[in-house]
């Protein structure tokens, strides 16, 4: 095992794989000469070249649909778009033609292909840089979602996300990449579709994604020293979405709380919400509750984005006087 | 009327010649004909089965433009890729796809290439290097850019070849893929038949330049090549030349072909919003017509001619009794093929 | 009282708009001279003369941020994008600028303009011309988001989105052009955020939107032969939601079933699902069901497009066998 | 390295002037430099401020680039409209701004200009025409272009003038709103600031063409027009004409100002993959050390310049002092300015 940073380990599971699958070619924005404007592709450039890790203009219809050309023909692309709010400018490539063309062909093309962003809030960056997206590419049928919570999950994720043959959107939290966690040595690759249980209690299940985990092991940790004793599930893909292992645990402790980053409405956690609402309607002890940022664009100050997520207290304040 | 540019006319023949090699072998020229001809009886047998209702979505036909599929496909090696649009039967069925798999989509049958799940708009044909045709205007043409990447990568000499209409010229994906595919130097050959009209607007009162992508070359450092788009020797000699120069890595090409529909945008367009001495204009340069023309004085006879004829037919008769004996495509194809294992399973 | 199709009632409630507010324009691809290619604008060339209805390039991103610009300095743009699943292509100007200015400027910005647009299957289209996407412009805080059922509340809530002073996301279902229905005679206008009980019942709430209202509708009848009476709600605006309208019907049924036609994942129906499992928990007698197409791009052939959409048969046997 | 154009050299005299009015009145340019003056102490304040932490985002400063804004925000009508872009200090500020709504905005401050809502990449000033800075990249263009179309319509006799990158000039954006704009014969300016760099990729490596917005205006029909974005006569000439040429309903125009940023791209970039042989060379033409030479040279005296220098000083420093004096924003504001109605009420 060795620490690293949730931002190194981006780099350790391009480079794994990278150095495992000569197929494997990365594009974007800055990533390369630069080593990426978060710092997450260094030395990747030196060590494979620039043929595949290779800078791009500010294209990022041309980046994705590149990157969806070359995996119908040969290539295993990996292509960065910068901020995932620049998502909506590709949104077109995204949506309408990666994620639908397998389906379209009825199985002709394949498209082994990664997408990674830096997602969420935290920053200071204001509404057009700081959102949480991966609830819009949640609702295309077609992608493969993913956002790791630390460091050996980025690792582990994102070579999963490498090796699998459907296109994978993989959102890396940038108020995370300074976080520190231990990833086991040598090659490490985690399964998708494959949730994590990171605190087990008997009393309710709170269900967080990226940098909500945290905050809900904290805010648990607060409920148990109350006597509140609170089971978290890190979702770590939300497609494939590991249900069996949300509904057992709500089975047992017959509550469900979320908790999202995104703003309220059709967020992920109203998909978990109404499943369990519908297939353990009568194991539930009380209402399904889910807190998320409120509906709005995020504001910049820092006193108004740190108000705006769900906080701790916030997380513990909603489970601790819920009926 | 409400824009600055003009409809572009007829081209003067000084302005798009220059391309059709001085000679072309016997062989070449059968089978350019034979091409044009295939697309043709096989798309007005679509449209008369569009008459009889058995055509259900919508469908986008080439009448007219089929020089262009004709030329470039005749022009590409095998493995080549193309990348088209909706209007895309000439340019699948050029490739070698099955006629009875592209008419039993349309049929929205079970036999169909797509088993029924794309239908008209989204014929692919991965075995012949067809890559797919896209019904989001634009969207393709950095698609086939990555696909020249991937070439280029795998050096294995491959060219991609990508379709597209007037209209797509205005529209963001157009600049992003040039410019890429410029600064890359991927081998990418992007194809523009400027028929005139995007669906019923006339293409001239909203772009700025008179030759939608012709006179844009140059903003991504490309020569200027505007081609007779009804002349399939003109199509086969340019495609020939900038399809050699991408494979020997010299770099991508944007070719203009100017063309005209024979009828509507889409199935149930009559294209009525088009002047009547413009269509009169075009339908005299009807590019089978034209070229039957020139093989005859050229001493083809016209019984090989007709056989070529009717050998088609025959074909495009065999398929479409084909595709109407395929079967509905069964319900269970629903949840299939979402994702690389064959199925759906966005959950556990 | 006159009957009007769903496709003249666009015509007739833009009309009414233009009529009465010289700041009215109108923008789209073969809007003009040719009436649309669902001919839902024809005559208003002719009538309010090309400059405030004028065609444009195939350009989205032009079109929207028209709209756009226009909108915050003085005029009242209707932008259409021919088919919903376009806005793919111009969703960075509509998600990251329509959506957030007005919040990033506090309110020195203010954008009163509708896109419409053709929404929905059922014209064997395939997958990226028929995708009913009223829940991606849900998803983002900013948006105003309209579809109506019928060709009086096309005509009202029309009129209403173009007086209203917040951008506007309008969906028109194109499977729904050619029905008709009674629209009153004279200036109509309906209000935003107000959902329509279509059928008032006793036994479980079906809440619908656009063409799946006569779905709903269709398997209540046999619903209430079987003796099961069901309330029907036409939601009509996605935001504003009219919540109270739907926890009113659910708190006397204690059952809720939604009707969408998206694909499964985060649909509007998810979060509705998730405020009544929070609010009326206690007073649901079984489980909340979303009757959805399934998570899948949409298919072409008739045979499998009708058999994906929720038919008015699924409706009823899924409320029929429901526990 | 891996792209097929180059970096753009700093560029020869002759090929961009041309603008500069051959007279210009004193009080023109006394105020010419007064503007530079300003957002030169501001911007530096501002990173000032930001070593000392108390700036929480990020921040992208046009510092070395003041000419372009001065020169622009000189020519235009106090009703003219600006778009610009996340380095967006300068352009609002120049229309008249308070420099205290900017400088509290960075901070965070509820006196900020937006509230604190926006920060840095968002200021707007509308009652000055600042229409916005957008920190999509491209996005402002197309909305441009509709402010135009809007001043159009109303027959108002405003222009819109829309600054951006030259990294910008890559994204389909710049395509479709520049293609727009001349079809309906908009009354907007496009100003590209090149300053050879994106964020931290030169132009060059990843454009099709030299000058990546001069070298493109053909094909939308536009003269070629480029200028020495350090030279703020020349702007304020160039932009002169231009304006006028838009006011008068002649169409839109695309220029390109070649400039060189002093620092990094945003706050914490120090800017080191630049050559320092380039940085020398830039850092020889600031702006401002050469137009206050020049008027020196004209005869002005370093005294009234000095004085203009010490008069902006001041009011940067008040403008700090009122700034930090400022408070956090409620956080009650978070819920409001979703809606017209000064709300978030997305539900009843
Ligand atoms: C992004 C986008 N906008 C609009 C459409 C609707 N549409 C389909 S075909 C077409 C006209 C395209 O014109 P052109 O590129 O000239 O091709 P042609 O149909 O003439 O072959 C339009 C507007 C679309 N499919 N995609
Ligand atoms: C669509 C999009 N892609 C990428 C970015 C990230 N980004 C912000 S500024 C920038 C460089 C822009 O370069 P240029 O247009 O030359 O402007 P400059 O910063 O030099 O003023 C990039 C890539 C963005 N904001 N938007
Ligand atoms: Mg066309
Ligand atoms: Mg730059």
């Amino acid at each position: 095992m060795a620490e690293l940073s949730y931002r190194d380990a981006v780099a350790a599971g391009l480079a794994q794989e990278m150095e495992r699958d000569d197929t494997v070619y990365m594009i974007g924005e800055d990533i390369a000469a630069a080593g990426g404007v978060f710092k997450a592709t260094p030395g990747l450039l030196e060590r494979f070249g620039p043929r595949r890790v290779r800078d791009t203009p500010i294209s990022e219809e041309a980046i994705t649909g590149a990157a969806m050309g070359a995996a119908m023909t040969g290539l295993r692309p990996v292509a960065e778009l910068m901020f995932s709010d620049f998502i909506a400018t590709c949104w077109d490539i995204i949506a309408n033609q990666i994620a639908k063309t397998r389906y379209m062909t009825d199985g002709q093309i394949t498209l082994p292909l990664v997408i990674r962003t830096a997602n969420g809030a935290g920053s200071r960056f204001g509404a057009q840089h700081s959102q949480s997206l991966e609830n819009w590419a949640m609702a295309v049928p077609g992608l493969k979602v993913v956002a790791p919570s630390t460091p050996a999950d980025v690792k582990g994720l994102l070579a999963a996300s490498i090796r699998d043959d459907d296109p994978v959107m993989f959102f890396e939290h940038k108020s995370l990449y300074a976080t520190k966690g231990d990833v086991p040595d040598g090659e490490h690759v985690e399964e998708l579709g494959v949730a994590k249980v990171r605190r087990e209690g008997s009393d309710a299940t709170i269900v967080a994604l990226a940098a909500m985990v945290p905050r809900a092991l904290d805010a648990a940790e607060r409920l148990a020293a109350d006597g509140i004793d609170c089971t978290v599930i890190d979702v770590r893909s939300l497609v494939p979405l590991d249900t069996q292992t949300i509904l057992g645990s709500v089975r047992s402790t017959s509550r469900l709380y979320t908790v999202e980053e995104n703003p309220r409405l059709c967020g992920w956690g109203a998909e978990i919400a109404s499943i369990v609402a519908e297939e353990l309607f009568y194991d539930l002890d009380g209402p399904i509750v889910r807190i998320t940022t409120p509906h709005v664009p995020l504001p910049a100050a820092d006193a108004l984005e740190d108000a705006t997520l769900p906080t701790v207290e916030r997380i513990y304040q909603t489970i601790k006087n819920s009926d | 009327m409400t824009g600055a540019g003009e409809t572009t006319e007829v081209p003067a023949q000084s302005e798009v010649t220059g391309y059709a090699p001085a000679e072309l072998d016997r062989t070449t020229r059968l089978e350019l004909y034979r091409k044009m001809v295939a697309l043709r009886l096989f798309e007005q047998r679509a449209y008369d089965l569009f008459l009889q209702n058995l055509v259900k979505g919508t469908s986008h036909l080439s009448l007219g433009q089929e020089a262009v599929a004709a030329g470039f496909g005749q022009a590409m090696r095998a493995d080549d890729y193309t990348f088209c649009t909706y209007r895309g039967h000439a340019h699948t069925l050029v490739r070698g796809a099955s006629m009875t798999g592209v008419m039993a989509e349309l049929l929205g049958r079970s036999n169909g290439i797509l088993g029924g799940k794309g239908g008209s708009m989204h014929l692919t044909s991965v075995e012949h290097y067809a890559m797919g045709s896209y019904a989001i205007v634009g969207a393709h043409m950095p698609i086939a850019a990555g696909a020249a990447w991937s070439a280029m990568e795998r050096d294995s000499g491959q060219v991609a070849v990508c379709f597209f209409g007037d209209g797509t010229t205005n529209i963001g994906a157009f600049h992003e893929a040039l410019n890429l595919a410029v600064v890359w130097k991927l081998p990418v050959v992007f194809v523009c038949e400027n028929n005139l009209y995007m669906e019923y607007t006339p293409i001239g009162s909203v772009t700025a330049v008179p030759s939608p992508a012709a006179d844009r070359a140059s903003a991504y450092g490309l020569e200027r090549v505007l081609v007779d788009g009804n002349d399939p020797d003109e199509l086969y000699g340019c495609a020939s030349r900038f399809l050699e120069r991408a494979r020997d890595g010299d770099g991508p090409a944007l070719i203009e072909a100017l063309t005209y529909r024979k009828g509507g945008h889409s199935r149930a367009d009559p294209g009525k919003y088009r002047p009547d001495d413009e269509v009169e204009r075009w339908m005299a340069r009807d590019p089978i017509d034209l070229y039957r023309g020139r093989l005859l004085e050229l001493g083809f006879g016209a019984p090989e001619l007709d056989e070529i004829d009717s050998g088609e037919l025959a074909a495009v008769d065999r398929a479409t009794q084909e595709a109407k004996d395929g079967q509905a495509p069964d319900v269970g194809a629903i949840e299939t093929q979402v994702f690389a294992d064959g199925g759906n399973a966005w959950r556990n």
